[in-house]
């Protein structure tokens, strides 16, 4: 399934942010990426900008951070879209960058998605942040079912990056109130394929509820990393075989390989 | 061209072990990694007899101007390394070090054994900044366990042997002289330091699924460079220097200190290419004081 | 209020030896530093028996979220420093600790019996990070020299005894025990880790003054809350914890790692008010963290 | 001389910087201090950047930076003006801040330039980044001659700081061709006191100079300094009488007292 992989070019680009706007709660940022390779939606970079990183909380941040890309634009030349939630020092800083500033760009680094079958209809589950990889994935997959889950009306704008999304937000101020697997449960068939990303606990609900209902599903998984090429071992994920590294083997993985998500 | 222990090497940067999987960056890469490999010689991680799965996640822990790990050593161990990770690292265009750990000097002679006879191996890393089992002393921390160490494994070998030494020890020049006593080749230090987080959530408990972990990059240079200085004021091996080197600056600091070799590390989680671009940037800084002293005698 | 050796106490920040000079701050400062004075007990800077001038300069150098000294304990003496600086320093609104130093365990009883008497004086620190010219070996790094000068100099006061420990040791945990069974009070951690730095201009001379020097500050913080908590499960002593403390948040960790006191000293340099910054900031944390538990009860 | 040592007062301030400019090669910053005493020329304060201090070369800046200040302006409330050459990576950070950005300033810090008896006449005498300190005392002088040097014509400006200057510089693009010490040699005599600060060579050819003719001089010095009041004993400068502390006993020092400035 070497599609799924799109290899990184052996070295950090230098990339300028060519937009960078909110989309809610959260922050667009736009790279111009001309020399990269188109990715296969799943994968992902690992991002730092090229100057002033570090010097934040506790002199961090210092490592590059897993970012999936949303979309990958062609026009005249490729631009990465990014989606960041400013959650600590490493989002931060990449939150108040603006066009004409420059990050440092691995990638694209892990497998991505793998696509249904003919026989199979796609659904994608999205919980907050966690939307970030599907956006892209939706433009390539035909008539998908989208799903996407929001705390609230402040972060359910992101929803507005995907071409034909269902929304549940958990205050109930945007669309269904309530869980985006409650969508989900009703959506899944012998003939679906779910592809998740999200909080572990709503990843662990789709694996618990593919499993049993015997659906195959494709999650994008989360974890510290440091490097995102496999030189670390930092990012070891649990799965029935042992640990594997999620950066190599993920962040893409198949649910049926899991014992569950934390 | 530089040599090390009768080892040829294009420039003195190496890889410190376990950060950096030549096997894993060209799945990554392809083989735009052979081209452009950016290490002098490949250092693999250590390697144990038995299989190791590492530690339980989280595995690191960003700390101001480093990283502390707690990986755990995961390895296939010494048959799954020889069947599945030898013939492909020997395929890489450089030399190949195979560093090795036991936890009883029994497991260490395995290690060396099975190695020294392997043409494809160039030298033996050893590490010994794990306890004796045996003893329940950090072998590396304590210069009789070191030495018995090294006598029981310099037999076996004709291969350059490179002790690994902690730092997390009194008097790690003691140390490195006993090593070479009893019959090392050269010396590579630091490895981590001894460090832990606690959780962000504040009730105490570690982070670290290891509990606690290693300390690496550039806040542990100033401890790396004063522990080279000492090692090199005792003993007359070749030395890797290694600690929080991220330009080349800092490795000819390394080299000035009495360094042959300097091994980069966490650097490269930040760039891959970390080594090859130390290694310009310590070739342009030699160049340039060639010139001046030149300028100075003119 | 909470306690320390019997000593009543505002809050758990104290400072580091040898990181604030209370009689120099209040030249700069005027009285303002009485009345915001920012620790809950002063530790003054290491007392020799002789006077000592210090290393020659450059004394500093700013490493990678931290700093090397190579200070060399400047000092008066203990004759000048009981006629010049212990009056001024009894006019600080909290408890004094004297911390001192021997290059003998005669001239640390000597240090002691100086202070035994001193009604000023509210416990003492013994600085055990030196070398006994006598044995060579490091007194803090050794756990016989400890417990042999723990074994001298108890019986010469009934003020608590604090022995600074040092992390340039393999085994602090059992360093801390051996001054527990020879009778210490209470043990602070950590000193400075040993450490150096090349001049810049690339000649290979080191650029302290002293040649090697210490490392402080956020760089040590997670070698520092390792070897707390090792020292904790090794000894049932009162600790005093410290290393690159810049928060309310490492303050706690320490706390939590098993300290009873929290020591600030490189992050003053920053911020001659982050004691009480310090002191704030865990408050607001322990207030936050009982709502919590209280909250999670109901 | 307690007018010399203005106390600080025993807290860092958080100071917008107001105006930003350059002035030849070097950069002046003005801070708006509204609480702040009115210091004594030759006092210094520590600054660092309230933001991003840290994660330039090597991880640096971390400890904050001393400056004299170039001249205390009192119009509705203070401003405090330094002038600064960039050198490194703290230099370089404060000289890309602008209006609108904050600093940390710890002071007035040491003490500064005692007054000349009445039947004396003040000469200055600067060396480049080393005329700041000046700029202020000249404005609190009768009829002092100012002399100042710099390496060349992008680094003359720094002179309209001044009322009255005569420069000099080392390729003779402005003023005298050669060095401010020859100027100085001219205008010392048994009523001359001299206040000079400029990079250690000058200052000791001004030591020795005027050590040989028995006039007074007051030298303001530099050295590394991680704290500023005293706390650290890492600013250590040998006198006749062993090592002080900079940042206590000067940075104006006594030219009698040095054996030599290194
Ligand atoms: C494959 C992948 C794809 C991702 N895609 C996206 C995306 O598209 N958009 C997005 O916004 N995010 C994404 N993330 C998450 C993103 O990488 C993290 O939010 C980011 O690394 C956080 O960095 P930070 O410095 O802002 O926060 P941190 O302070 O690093 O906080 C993040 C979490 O790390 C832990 N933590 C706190 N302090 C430390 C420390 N000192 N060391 C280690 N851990 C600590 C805590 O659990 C905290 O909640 C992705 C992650 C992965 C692995
Ligand atoms: C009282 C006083 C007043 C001053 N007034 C002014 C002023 O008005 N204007 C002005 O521009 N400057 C002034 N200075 C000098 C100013 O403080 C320094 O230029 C500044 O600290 C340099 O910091 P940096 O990070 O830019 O450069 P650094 O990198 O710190 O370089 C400065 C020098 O420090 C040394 N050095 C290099 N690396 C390190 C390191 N890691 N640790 C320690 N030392 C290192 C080198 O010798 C180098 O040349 C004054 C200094 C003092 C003491
Ligand atoms: C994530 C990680 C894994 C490591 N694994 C090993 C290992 O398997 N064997 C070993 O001898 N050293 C290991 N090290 C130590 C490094 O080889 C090196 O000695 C140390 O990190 C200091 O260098 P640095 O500061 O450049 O990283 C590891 C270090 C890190 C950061
Ligand atoms: C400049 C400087 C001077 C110090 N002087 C002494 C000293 O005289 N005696 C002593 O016991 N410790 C001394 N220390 C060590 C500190 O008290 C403290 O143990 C160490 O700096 C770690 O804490 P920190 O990281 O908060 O600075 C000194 C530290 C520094 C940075
Ligand atoms: S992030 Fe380093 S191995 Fe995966
Ligand atoms: S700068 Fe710290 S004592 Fe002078």
């Amino acid at each position: 399934m070497n599609e799924r992989r799109v290899l990184a070019p052996f070295a950090r680009r230098r990339l300028e942010i060519v937009e960078a706007r909110a989309v809610g709660a959260y922050r667009l940022l736009a790279a111009a990426d001309p020399e990269g390779p188109t990715p296969q939606p799943g994968q992902f970079y690992m991002l730092a900008a090229a100057e002033r990183w570090g010097a934040g909380e506790d002199e961090r941040p210092w490592l590059p951070r897993a970012f999936s890309f949303l979309r990958a634009r062609r026009r005249a030349e490729m631009v990465l879209e990014f989606l960041l939630e400013a959650v600590g020092p490493g989002t931060a800083r990449l939150a108040e960058l603006g066009p004409g500033d420059c990050i440092h760009v691995l990638g694209p680094l892990g497998v991505g998605f793998s696509p249904p079958d003919p026989w199979q209809r796609a659904v994608l589950c999205g919980g907050g942040i966690g939307v970030v990889p599907l956006a892209g994935w939706e433009g390539e997959l035909e008539h998908p079912t989208t799903l996407l889950g929001f705390r609230d009306a402040e972060h359910a704008p992101a929803a507005t990056l995907f071409a034909d999304p269902r929304v549940a937000t958990d205050d109930g101020s945007v669309g269904h109130h309530g869980l985006v697997t409650d969508l989900l449960t009703r959506e899944i068939d012998q003939r679906t394929v779910v592809y998740a990303c999200g909080p572990p606990p709503m990843l662990e609900a789709v694996r618990a509820l593919c499993g049993e209902r015997e659906v195959p599903a494709q999650l994008a998984l989360e974890t510290g990393m440091a490097c995102g090429y496999g030189a670390c071992f930092g990012c070891a994920v649990a799965t029935r075989e042992g640990y594997v590294r999620l950066c190599l083997e993920g962040p893409v993985m198949d649910a049926r390989t899991l014992e569950a998500v934390r | 061209m530089i040599e090390f222990c009768g080892i040829p090497l294009a420039h003195p940067i190496v890889n410190g072990s376990g950060t950096f999987d030549a096997i894993a960056a060209r799945r990554a890469f392809g083989d735009e990694l052979l081209e452009h490999f950016p290490f002098a010689a490949f250092v693999s991680k250590t390697v144990t007899v038995a299989p190791r799965g590492g530690n339980p996640p989280p595995r690191l822990w960003e700390a101001p101007a480093g990283l502390i790990n707690s990986i755990g050593l995961p390895n296939k161990g010494l048959d799954g390394y020889l069947a599945q990770d030898l013939p492909q690292l020997a395929e890489l265009p450089v030399p190949l070090v195979v560093n090795v750990m036991g936890f009883t000097r029994e497991e260490v002679a395995a290690l060396v054994d099975a190695f020294a006879g392997r043409p494809e191996v160039a030298a033996l890393e050893l590490n010994v900044s794990c306890p004796n089992v045996e003893t329940g002393l950090i072998m590396g921390a304590d210069r009789t366990e070191t030495a018995r160490l090294l006598e029981r494994v310099r037999p076996l070998t004709a291969k350059p042997l490179i002790v690994k030494l902690t730092p997390n020890t009194t008097d790690v020049g003691a140390v490195a002289a006993a090593a070479q006593s009893a019959g090392a080749d050269a010396v590579s230090l630091v490895n981590t330091l001894r460090g832990t987080a606690l959780h962000p959530r504040g009730d105490g408990t570690p982070w670290l699924g290891g509990r606690t972990g290693g300390v690496s990059g550039p806040a542990i240079r100033a401890v790396a460079l004063a522990q080279v200085a000492e090692v090199a004021a005792r003993t007359s091996l070749p030395i890797v220097g290694m600690g929080g080197v991220q330009s080349g600056r800092h490795a000819r600091d390394l080299l000035q200190a009495g360094a042959t070799l300097v091994g980069v590390g966490t650097e490269s989680f930040r760039d891959p290419l970390a080594g090859a671009r130390i290694a310009g940037e310590l070739a342009s800084l030699a160049s340039a004081r060639t010139r001046e002293i030149a300028a100075n005698r003119a």
